[in-house]
């Protein structure tokens, strides 16, 4: 009795309730809802699993504060999964100057440094100025364009970095980013070495590169927060995109839920006037 | 005498506009550069406009609080709130000095970003509200709006893979056909609406018909 | 003592619960988030634009008072224009706040023209323009027609286009339909980023607090409507 | 001479200009005064203020938060402005309090002076208040939507219309004046509120509908002219539409070139 008083009175507190409720639950207990998995995540999850071990995966890091919202899961699930393969070796590289700040935050929230070593495991090579022209040369030889890393230790003391040389001796690419530079490592590490590129993409950035994923030209694309979503179930370790992907669906759920009600509610009330 | 300005107004329409509109047409350095200016000017003079809004503000909540009105307290607050910033943006002289910094960010963003995301709470109640199928159109409406929902939170690709493709199928007709055409009305609408203005044939916006 | 930062995580939770509260009913909490709102923008407001004259126009205008440049001392228009604006409080100079209004109205109306023939008409009818080689491409065709014959106000000009006003009706319907959901991922990412922020100590501890104090206000407010 | 890309905008603005002008002249010189459909919309506007007058409840007014020369939204900003007077008219006629809610400090003066203008037109100069019939809530987006919000609570408003360039305060405006059982006409040319307001409003006029009733509600018959010649620059945007895409489909890329030089 009180109940429907409440609920014909004030439905709109209700509906508010409703909905404070279903953005919270997620976000102090994620739940895991269901993400669809696509077949352009699977791609890149698949790539990863066949990774052996001496295989070199080349990370593009180019995240900035803009799509720092869509991206940074992508990048941390993806390194995530990079470093539960044994023996496989990352290398991380950028075009913006902002890349080599995300990067490190990526591999200290991953406790990188202490999982693996430094030098024999990863290597970060901070950025590189010069767009295309200069992932081509990276491509051609990494030693005659970049003589240190990040922090300004000698390429030629890191073990790992003697057996690369060229982009025939890259396993992979993956580029994570938001603009044109992704086109830069098609056309250099595709086309002229036929290393696999793989990319991750804010979701306006998508429908390009969907062309190249039909033609089999990359391997894979991780598309926005519900690509980091499914990413993180695929390696069952659900975080922050999942979490927003959680409370996402139940929104919707609930505004569908609602259209729904109102819908009924009127048929019904048109039903008993007539 | 009133005449003769009421003739310079018109007038400035009329020039200011050609200027303007012909600068995109023909490249030429002495246009461009004057409609430049003719823009820059308009952004300043637009700055002056708000001191009639600080005076009508303090007119309004300063009568509010000599008469003692009800809600005179919360008037007050606005006043001292709007004194507070005034002063410490021009004593520290820039508004991204430490001290101002940390009042905007303290009360300005949060309170922005808390009524931005209030959309969401209500979307939630319009929804409920708004949705009812009352006619074909709302029901046109409310279909398009579900299964675009629908594409969006992965939960619609949970249920059936079908329901995000027609969804797609759904956006993609809206964005070529229903958006397209409401852009072309726009233009079309804005450039009658704006002929009548600056032939003069239309004074409302310059301050009412005299 | 609390440092700054912490005072300042506490102050703005308290404001992002005060406004909130407007979602049960209007109050006192709300209206000092209000007024406070209010008076903080239009103090900064103010601020900027005292900034936007003096780097816009006065310094421009010194700069080419001292060179000699002419079109730095024609900013001295704009500035005597702004100051007409308050000739509109005063019966017998008000034409000339009219003067100053003309000049803005001209500048955006003549560059929302510019822009929006060129993006929205000219580029939408090239948008259109795809050979008639599939289904889709015809049914987008017949689509915008439709929804541009719905836009026909001669009441003789819509009657000859028959059915067809009518159906770009549904069109532009299903269109808002698409649009208004569409909209919602975006607005739903900037809830959840304002209620993490908030779901965080110290500022965590005022929700409960905040929802004690709305409960509370229900109760007392069932009893005096029943008393009453 | 012309810009290199901007042959078919001189081209096709000058067309459509010049059809307005003689559909505007001929108006004028009552050859051809064309019968314009009215909006659903403009009926309702009076009907929302003769309610509010019957419950002794105030209208309100938003003319948008886009300044009258901002470079998208100005047409819209003016076009909400002729409709504030019409419905400063309407509400001065019904007896009903008027509030104007403002934000772009620039549309202030201009609101002040056309609601001035309306109260004296109609006799009733003492009961327009400075300061207070229109008030100028704050020119930031937020800060105004939410003095607008308590505004129409504390008010109790019975009618309120929302016109102009409104952006993602639209749906928080509209649904806070269905909260307090308000009777709402909205109407703007931003594509993505536009939405909103079909949602939450009783009425709304759909972008180029707010254009149109501009020139219909202006006292001057002559200016319904100006709508036929929106009608006919509309009739030749269809058939370019469809002749171009005719041609495309036999492969020739005429008009495409035409319209991208």
């Amino acid at each position: 009795m009180v109940a429907r008083e409440i609920l014909s009175r004030n439905y709109k507190q209700v509906i508010y309730l409703g909905l404070f409720l279903s953005l919270a639950i997620p976000l102090f207990n994620p739940i895991g809802l269901p993400v669809p998995v696509q077949k352009t995540t699977l791609g890149v999850y698949n790539k990863i699993e066949s990774l052996k071990s001496g295989d070199v995966a080349v990370i593009g890091s180019n995240i900035g504060a803009a799509i720092y919202a869509e991206v940074y899961p992508q990048y941390i699930a993806i390194l995530e999964h990079l470093l539960r393969k044994p023996g496989v070796k990352i290398l991380l590289v950028g075009h913006g100057t902002e890349a080599p700040i995300w990067a490190e935050r990526a591999l200290k929230e991953l406790n990188a440094y202490n999982r693996k070593s430094y030098g024999t495991d990863f290597v970060h090579l901070g950025y590189i100025a010069g767009e295309e022209a200069a992932i081509a040369s990276l491509c051609r030889d990494v030693h005659s364009l970049l003589k240190v890393d990040y922090s300004g230790k000698p390429l030629s003391d890191l073990p790992m970095m003697k057996d690369i040389g060229s982009a025939k001796d890259f396993a992979i690419v993956i580029d994570f980013t938001a603009s044109a530079d992704s086109q830069y490592w098609l056309n250099q590490a595709y086309a002229s070495y036929g290393t696999p590129v793989g990319f991750g993409l804010t979701a306006i950035k998508v429908p390009d590169a969907y062309a190249y994923y039909m033609a089999g030209q990359i391997f894979g694309i991780i598309e926005s927060l519900s690509g980091a979503a499914q990413y993180e179930n695929l390696i069952h370790k659900p975080g922050m995109a999942v979490t927003g992907m959680d409370a996402q669906s139940l929104a919707h759920l609930l505004y569908i839920a609602l259209i729904i009600m109102c819908n009924v509610i009127y048929v019904t009330q048109r039903r008993t006037k007539k | 005498m009133a005449g003769i300005w009421r003739t310079t107004a018109t007038a400035i329409l009329l020039v200011v506009s050609l200027v303007i509109l012909f600068d995109f047409a023909f490249k030429n350095p002495a246009l461009q550069s004057l409609a430049t200016d003719l823009s820059n000017w308009a952004v300043v003079v637009g700055a002056f406009a708000l001191g009639i809004g600080a005076y009508s503000l303090i007119l309004r909540h300063g009568g509010m609080i000599a008469k003692k009105r009800p809600v005179w307290p919360y008037s007050l607050l606005l006043l001292v709130t709007m004194f507070v910033f005034t002063v410490t943006g021009l004593i520290t002289g820039s508004i991204t000095s430490p001290q101002y910094n940390w009042i905007y960010s303290t009360f300005v963003m949060p309170v922005s970003s808390t009524l931005y995301g209030m959309n969401a709470f209500f979307i939630a109640s319009a929804s409920y509200r708004a949705f009812k199928a009352r006619s074909w159109e709302a029901i046109v409406l409310l279909v398009s709006a579900i299964f675009l929902m629908l594409k969006n939170a992965p939960i619609g690709g949970v249920i059936s893979p079908v329901l995000p493709q027609i969804g797609g199928v759904i956006w993609d007709f809206a964005g070529a056909t229903g958006m397209r055409a409401l852009l072309i009305g726009i233009g079309i609408g804005t450039l009658a609406l704006g002929l009548r203005v600056i032939i003069g044939q239309e004074k409302t916006p310059l301050g009412g018909a005299e | 003592m609390i440092d700054s930062a912490t005072l300042s995580i506490l102050i703005s939770t308290t404001l992002i619960l005060a406004i909130y509260t407007i979602l049960y009913r209007e109050n006192p909490a709300f209206r000092i988030g209000e007024h406070l709102m209010v008076g903080a923008t239009v103090g900064h407001a103010i601020v900027l634009a005292i900034f936007q004259i003096r780097d816009l126009a006065w310094r421009k205008f010194q700069s080419g008072f001292a060179t000699g440049n002419l079109s730095g001392i024609a900013y001295i228009i704009p500035m005597i224009l702004g100051v007409f604006l308050y000739f509109q409080f005063s019966s017998k100079l008000r034409y000339l706040a009219r003067i100053s209004i003309a000049l803005m109205l001209a500048v955006g109306l003549s560059l929302s023209i510019r822009g929006l023939i060129f993006v929205n008409v000219i580029g939408q009818i090239q948008g259109a323009l795809a050979p008639l080689t599939s289904i889709q491409n015809i049914v987008y065709m017949i689509g915008v027609v439709c929804a541009l014959l719905y836009f026909v106000y001669e009441q003789r000009a819509s009657k000859l286009a028959g059915p067809l006003p009518k159906i770009g009706r549904y069109v532009l319907m299903l269109t808002m339909g698409a649009y208004f959901a569409n909209t919602i991922m975006g607005r739903l990412s900037i809830v959840i980023g304002t209620l993490t922020s908030v779901f965080v100590a110290p500022a965590w501890y005022l929700i409960p607090v905040a929802f004690l104090i709305v409960i509370a206000d229900v109760f007392i407010r069932r009893k005096s409507s029943t008393a009453s | 001479m012309l810009f290199a890309g901007k042959l078919s905008w001189t081209v096709i603005t000058l067309v459509f200009s010049v059809l307005m002008f003689v559909a505007l002249y001929l108006a004028s010189k009552k050859i051809y005064v064309p019968h314009i459909r009215e909006h659903a919309g403009i009926q309702a506007i009076t009907e929302a203020i003769g309610r509010a007058a019957e419950m002794g409840r105030p209208v309100s007014f938003s003319p948008g938060t886009s300044s009258i020369y901002d470079a998208k939204y100005a047409g819209d900003t003016a076009a909400a402005l002729r409709i504030l007077d019409y419905v400063a008219r309407e509400s001065i006629k019904s007896g009903s309090k008027l509030i104007v809610g403002i934000a772009p400090p620039t549309v202030l003066p201009v609101a002040q002076a056309i609601v001035k203008t309306a109260y004296t037109a109609e006799g009733k100069a003492e009961e327009y208040v400075e300061g207070d019939t229109v008030r100028f809530l704050s020119p930031d987006q937020w800060g105004f939507t939410s003095n607008y919000m308590g505004m129409m609570h504390r008010e109790r408003v019975a009618a309120n219309f929302l016109f102009g360039g409104h952006a993602a305060e639209a749906l928080i405006l509209a649904e806070t004046g269905a909260t307090v059982g308000a009777m709402q006409v909205a109407g703007s040319t931003n594509v993505y509120q536009l939405p909103m307001f079909i949602v939450s409003c009783d009425y709304t006029l759909i972008g180029e509908d707010q254009l149109a009733a501009a020139a219909y509600l202006s006292p001057d018959p002559a200016q319904k002219g100006v709508v036929f010649g929106q009608d006919l620059a509309k009739l030749i945007s269809v058939a370019l539409i469809v002749i171009g895409a005719i041609l495309a489909t036999a492969g020739s890329k005429i008009l495409l070139t035409f319209l991208k030089s």
